[in-house]
């Protein structure tokens, strides 16, 4: 069946609340509206007050709560109205939930979700645009995960629901109703960890994950079509723990990288992949480890500074062809 | 606990009374003149982002802000559009800023409501609500240390009132008797969220005694009746009488954003509220002060239309700004305004 | 406005209470003997890191824990080691704990109190003052949907009372009336910031009422009043009564911790309360209640030195951990427990 | 004169509410206590309490006041008790901070200083002994520094006060009181961008900054003495703008990079440094970039454990041997 982005974090989300009660959804308007963007839609109706929680405007509390009700065996799947607003509930997500198993000798979990809308395109400018995956992928005990597909949404949901440990999942807002994809029947999972290839080349090795894959997946094509070259795409899916081994596989087989990311360039999760590559896949490398990803700015909002900012595919086919010819 | 503030005539009278309120009366027909426009600009794709209509509260910053002084500084909030009209800055500006033009108060670098003018006393908020108060708390402080006679105000919905930031900045302002006067607008609905499953309580105002200030209520849509408190409030505040809450009970005409229907609202308490629209209130009001109110009327809005008409033929005429601009005003010039202190010693 | 609440005798009588105000006093005496080893092993370097003494406040925690129940949880702050005692927490365990022992309740990951037991319904708060609270929101709302008679307390400071996560977690336990009691232990400074410079009112109980339930003042030197309002206050929120604030008026002996000598605080004012004392004024109503005072004394002073004795030659035995451990503990299995749901469909 | 670092950091704020009026000081017992670390001592005696403020526990409200006390001219030098905490404020920095002067169009600035007295390796365990300094060194808006000597200590906070932008300053508890240094008198001050050349050397280069400067420094004495290698140490000193032609240049230099740093490996700022040269000295590399960093763990208490996650100088010198070999 067909699905949208959207959609199949919408049915993920049915289906784990069927499959197993202890999952909740709380959040801002995550009951009658069913969410700003409807991904919580029909829930209310099917699960009831008691598990389809709308809150006040309290981020902190909605994480901070969320914890409370997970280490006593509850599997809450939070969310942030814009993964913008992420920075209010920072403390309780760096220092309260990823310690919080460390901290109890091994004898407590904290089985939560926390969803959050985000990246840029959208108009949205500097408070509905963020992509704030960078400050969370460098802090242990949890784990972060940015599907681009509706499959790997839905599978990737299902698993980070199951999963013991907190889970933030962002999910970007420009995919919700721009890509679609036939989704098998019945319940299925995408394992948090392993990033996908999603192209095979030999050329060259874009690294990718998130609202730029589709981008990076364009300019493959169109290098192809126009001298031949064999660009080899991987999704990472998950940001952390990374696939160190899938990407130093592709390093390996194409010598090249390219790391694209609508994510901000300083800091962003590129550094870490080219540091992880340039200390495991030193020898294998026949070129500078670049980087195609958002400008050192915030997401302005107006067209053509938006625009100038952000990756796009013109200028992932510019940075192939400069790599390829190095 | 606080109780609704009942309204009263202006405090003072005569000639520059009268014209102060005509006055009063252009500001709140010229805010829901300009928004309808904006609304209508949003429809018609020439405003882009998010679109937050004041439709229906337009004299509770009207009320709020007549009493301001130059010096003062003003944090609104995504619904108050009229906070920049009010406090003086250029219509075109502003419309400029809405659509992401080069002349706006941003230069285009962020939408709506968030781009601020420290000219005109006005501090741009982020999105994050509640944000704004802890800024505004710490702009009294400046204006305590230095013994100005200034005050800050920060607008707040009842939703943000249940952020933490809202808290620590009450909190403080309680401790320090800081010069800060925050405004709630109660309009019952955050986003799709009712009241009641914001606050198990009726006022916000009445958390003001938990910070040791006074809080007060009044209806928002009674333009004389905010005029009348906040002008009261206000020069208690700026005469070193520690801060205030006042809360204006109002309702929100529109959905959240330009985007929402409100499906989730009865109709039935629209139509209750818009009863209680703030201009006709004040229509009647100008009425038995014997004013002509078709003159009048006619007046104000042939003068609101143009002023309108003038800000979106000034946006639209403005460039967008160049791509290239993405990367300036990250950062000031290193050391520029240092000297500007007050260097003493060597 | 919330009122000192007088003490008056429990509840229950007959022989088992009569049992249970000796364990109450156990229980202080214990919590007081045990902090004090544990300031001394501080001065001689077996206990690392910071040390913050609960000396003076235990009639707090004893009162609060004793109606506790077993599926409760609990979230104590840096000064409650007594609620490790008190919830069962083996000694040796919890002086391991201190000592960054293998067998501590973190396993030497973190340090002081920051070690949780959740076996024993005690949730490890993190150093972020406040943080703690949405959390017990959060247990209490998973009591409340599962219709469990359980309530969740968090204890803070009056210093923490001015972060904004306290706000958070007592409005939404308001809204939801929530079963979770959050208990204030006023020691009238939070490291060298007197009560006056955190707040501009006399009671943190007081803001309560901002968040729709009730507030409690008591003296949290007199062990007896402070059993009584919590064994009243609990039964009510346990029986679906919503939330309750406890304010706890104490002060706290020692420094902010072992490294703080408090040169900031008036003498005149620890010999103040030295003299309210909570032991000798709980030892007071044992012998007005008819007890052998001396013979009980030197029983319990026996059995808490045995006790405290043995949990440090326990602690001092076990093994540091391994330094590879570092790395375990970070991640559960992933998907470990997620069959512990209720797996319905197919 | 001979100051620690404590007292270099102490001396700059006195000289500089001395220099400026604009200057204050705001934080949790700055006052008569002097802060949890006597760096604040004197200063309520010397200014008075207009501009030297307790605040009540309040992060988020240090902050954004500073922020509005800032915008009007006013000059704070706010205090996070510890680094730690800087959580509890991360909203206001990076969103409210951050963007200002970019959402008023260029017409307002935020002059804030905001320390942080961070890093580990003094039993502060999980939650005193953070390096939080990645998660701003991505934020465009904001300037970070983070001295490892007295004499930077002083006058990179002298910088700091007097630069219009707000600027978050590390300062490393463990250097407070170990290491001491000769200041000349009078005002002086280090420029916020610039790194510093710590040792010249030719065969290896090791790119640090704060704590880990000095145990790096160890490390190069240690294998020059034992087998006549040549290491260059490089401190960044500012970590937000980094210096990229000095890093490029060490890097150019002796074609072997070791990074080192006591926050985590992943997501530290040494994956953007290592990615920085990967792409622009690449073919002046002669072996992979390396770093030695915290392990991925939380800094736990136990001494066993806490020296096993730190890096030390052992640990360095162990990996410039290895690289050398390369
Ligand atoms: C911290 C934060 N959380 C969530 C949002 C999303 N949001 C924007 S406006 C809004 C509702 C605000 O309600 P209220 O404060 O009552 O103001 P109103 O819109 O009614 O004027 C929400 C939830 C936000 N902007 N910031
Ligand atoms: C968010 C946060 N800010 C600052 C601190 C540092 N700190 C630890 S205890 C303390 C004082 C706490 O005072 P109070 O809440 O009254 O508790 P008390 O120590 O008096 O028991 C401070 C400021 C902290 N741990 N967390
Ligand atoms: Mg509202
Ligand atoms: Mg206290």
């Amino acid at each position: 069946m067909e699905a949208t982005y959207l959609k199949a974090i919408n049915q993920a989300l049915h289906e784990e609340m069927r499959r197993d009660d202890n999952v909740f959804v709380m959040g801002e308007d995550v009951g009658e509206l069913g969410g700003a963007f409807k991904v919580t839609e029909g829930l209310l109706e099917a699960f009831g007050e008691d598990r389809v929680i709308d809150t006040p405007i309290s981020e902190t509390l909605i994480v901070g709560a969320g914890i409370g009700a997970a280490v006593l065996g509850m599997r809450p799947v939070l969310e942030m109205q814009f993964g913008d607003f992420i920075s209010c509930a920072f403390d309780q997500i760096v220092n309260t939930a990823a310690t919080l198993r460390y901290r109890h000798g091994g004898q407590a979990s904290c089985p939560l979700v926390l969803r959050a809308p985000s990246g840029a395109g959208v108009h949205g400018a500097l408070f509905h645009s963020q992509n704030p995956e960078a400050w969370f992928t460098r802090v242990p005990g949890l784990k972060v995960v940015a599907p681009a597909t509706p499959y790997d949404a839905k599978g990737l949901l299902k698993s980070a629901v199951r999963d013991d440990n907190p889970v933030i999942y962002f999910e970007h807002k420009r995919l919700y109703r721009s890509i679609k994809e036939d989704l098998p029947e019945g319940d299925f999972t995408v394992p948090i960890g392993p990033a996908e290839l999603r192209l095979e080349g030999r050329d060259l090795s874009i690294i990718t994950y998130g609202g730029t894959l589709h981008q990076s997946l364009d300019a493959a094509r169109i290098v192809e079509k126009e001298g031949g070259l064999k660009v080899e795409v991987l999704d990472l899916r998950t940001l952390l723990p990374l696939d160190r081994e899938a990407i130093l596989a592709t390093a390996r087989k194409t010598g090249k990288v390219l790391i694209v990311h609508e994510d901000r360039l300083t800091g962003g999760i590129g550094g870490e992949v080219a540091a992880i590559i340039a200390e495991h896949a030193f020898d294998y490398l026949d070129g500078p480890i670049r980087r195609v990803c958002a400008l050192d700015a915030h997401t302005a909002f107006s067209p053509p500074l938006e625009e100038y900012i952000l990756p796009n595919t013109n200028k992932i086919v510019e940075a192939i062809r400069e790599l390829a010819a190095y | 606990m606080a109780e609704v503030e009942g309204a009263s005539a202006p405090a003072a009278s005569g000639a520059s009374r009268v014209e102060y309120e005509l006055q009063l009366y252009y500001w709140m027909k010229l805010i829901r003149g300009f928004e309808e426009r904006v609304s209508r600009l949003h429809r018609q794709n020439k405003i882009l982002g998010g679109v937050y209509s004041g439709a229906g509260q337009e004299a509770i910053v009207t009320g709020i802000c007549a009493p301001l002084q130059e010096g003062d500084l003003v944090a609104p909030l995504h619904r108050d559009l009229g906070v920049f009209l009010m406090r003086g800055v250029d219509p075109g500006r502003l419309m400029a800023q809405l659509m992401g033009k080069e002349t706006g108060l941003s230069r285009g670098k962020d939408s709506f409501l968030h781009g601020g003018d420290l000219e005109h006393g006005i501090f741009g908020s982020t999105s994050m609500l509640g944000s704004s108060l802890p800024v505004a708390a710490g702009a009294a402080l400046k204006f305590q240390i230095r013994k100005e006679k200034h005050i800050a105000v920060a607008f707040f919905g009842e939703g943000t009132a249940s952020r933490g930031d809202v808290h620590e900045a009450m909190n403080f302002a309680g401790v320090r008797k800081l010069p800060v006067v925050f405004v709630c607008e109660n309009n019952r609905y955050a986003y799709s969220t009712p009241l009641e499953k914001q606050m198990a309580i009726e006022d916000v105002a009445s958390r003001a005694t938990a910070y040791g200030f006074k809080g007060h209520v009044v209806s928002g849509n009674d333009l004389l009746a905010v005029v009348e408190l906040s002008e009261r409030v206000m020069s208690r505040t700026r005469e070193g009488g520690g801060p205030a809450l006042i809360e204006c009970k109002t309702y929100r005409y529109r959905g959240h954003s330009e985007h929402d229907p409100a499906l989730y609202r009865d109709k039935e308490e629209l139509v209750e509220w818009e009863s209680r629209d703030p201009i006709p209130q004040y229509e009647f009001y100008l009425q038995k002060r014997g004013h002509d109110l078709k003159r009048i009327r006619e007046e104000v809005d042939a003068r609101v239309n143009a002023t309108v008409q003038g800000a979106v033929e000034f946006a639209e005429q403005s460039p967008l700004p160049r791509p290239e601009e993405a990367l300036e005003d990250l950062y000031a010039p290193s050391g520029s305004s240092a000297t500007a202190g007050n260097p003493r010693g060597s």
